[in-house]
């Protein structure tokens, strides 16, 4: 599947196989990992929750929203949920195209919006306590936050 | 009618609870799903601002009218990536 | 080796584990694959000749104006030569930083770098014919390409 | 003296030898190797504007000296990636 929500481990070479072909120049994959300190904080893993059925709607929209903008741009999209450590990778986003340029936006736009629209909930435990992330207002029809997802891939 | 609330991370943690059933009257809407889970967990209303909300898995508004048997989420703002 | 010219297949997860740190949050990688097509001929498969000596300093010298630009950015950039079918990668980049921004731009920065500066060149042999393909005039001292090479990373 | 002269893609092509020795007089610069082989092999005298140059594998510049035993490359433009 391109888009996942899933419990297991990611591996961005499995994604990657999801969306080759033979007219593609170029391959950009962004992996997301757990840091080991966060805002001053020493990390010691994550929980990712997930409303998972909506989650996978919202990645199946950013995958529309970028082939939309770029049309021949592959996408494929997968998060993980659970418990990761420090080191594992939470996110894999795989993009493929005929030129390099429209790989790079478009691996970029859909992290943007990854973080703008997808159900998800990041708990973080540090030493000392823990605490829920939280970030943006989940709006996919919000037009002003699709524009920064697009100004920061740099269209 | 009855709806099933579903609540996640800070909402869920605040409340005890992750799924709950609610009797509601006819043309209610996410709005008044809302407000009766106000008046029964008040730690919820700092989250109005920033709250999504989705019905049957579909983003949804405060003003998306809700059908018994829906299922009617309340999202706090999202960290993923 | 963070750097490489080989005639092996290149392998993106292995240039990934050279640069992983726990500080880290994002790995951006970018790999070039070889098209079916190219300005408008079939393309049956390519050969890449190296001045090996020259290209392995030229790719050293490309992480370190990117560790200059970007200095929590760990990058690893390997490059193939010899005969390569359509499908196959002939460069790979792998960009690894403690932000996501970061990584992106190191990658973009890293493959314009390559086009502009490292010493190899593309022979193509597609139906009916060969030929070499030349692009840039390599000069890692002219600023402007390099000008060009950080606007087009977008930074 | 004498140095080892490198040619790499279509210079290689145009020549059909990828490596050459030549000899030269003292205080020689790159461009007095590029001359001289301009003048075994005419063919080359389109590729001066876009030509490349290296000695022992460091990027150089026409007026670079060479010194007994050098290795000299001359580089079309490059299209790696």
């Amino acid at each position: 599947m391109r888009t996942a929500i899933t419990g297991s481990p990611l591996d961005v070479a499995d994604l990657t196989k999801l969306i080759e072909a033979a007219g593609h120049g170029a391959v950009v994959a962004f992996v997301g990992l757990v840091r080991d300190h966060n805002q001053g904080r020493h990390v010691t893993h994550l929980v990712y929750e997930a409303y998972e059925p909506l989650a996978v709607k919202a990645l199946d929209r950013i995958v529309s929203e970028a082939q939309a903008e770029w049309p021949g741009v592959q996408l494929a999209l997968h998060h993980r949920i659970g418990r990761l450590d420090v080191g594992e990778a939470s996110v894999a986003i795989a993009a493929a195209s005929p030129h390099r340029a429209d790989a790079f936006v478009a691996a970029r736009y859909a992290i943007e919006r990854v973080k703008q629209i997808v159900p998800i909930w990041k708990h973080e435990y540090f030493d000392g306590g823990d605490s829920w992330i939280e970030g943006a207002t989940a709006d996919p029809d919000n037009a002003e936050a699709r524009e920064r997802a697009l100004r920061v891939a740099c269209t | 009618m009855h709806v099933t609330v579903r609540l996640f991370a800070r909402l869920r943690d605040l409340t005890g609870q992750g799924e709950l059933v609610r009797d509601l009257p006819q043309e209610a809407t996410v709005a008044g799903v809302w407000q009766g889970l106000v008046r029964e967990f008040p730690g919820l209303a700092a989250y109005e601002p920033s709250l999504s909300c989705a019905v049957n898995a579909e983003y949804a508004k405060f003003r998306t009218p809700v059908a018994e048997g829906d299922e009617v989420a309340f999202l706090p703002p999202v960290s993923g990536g």
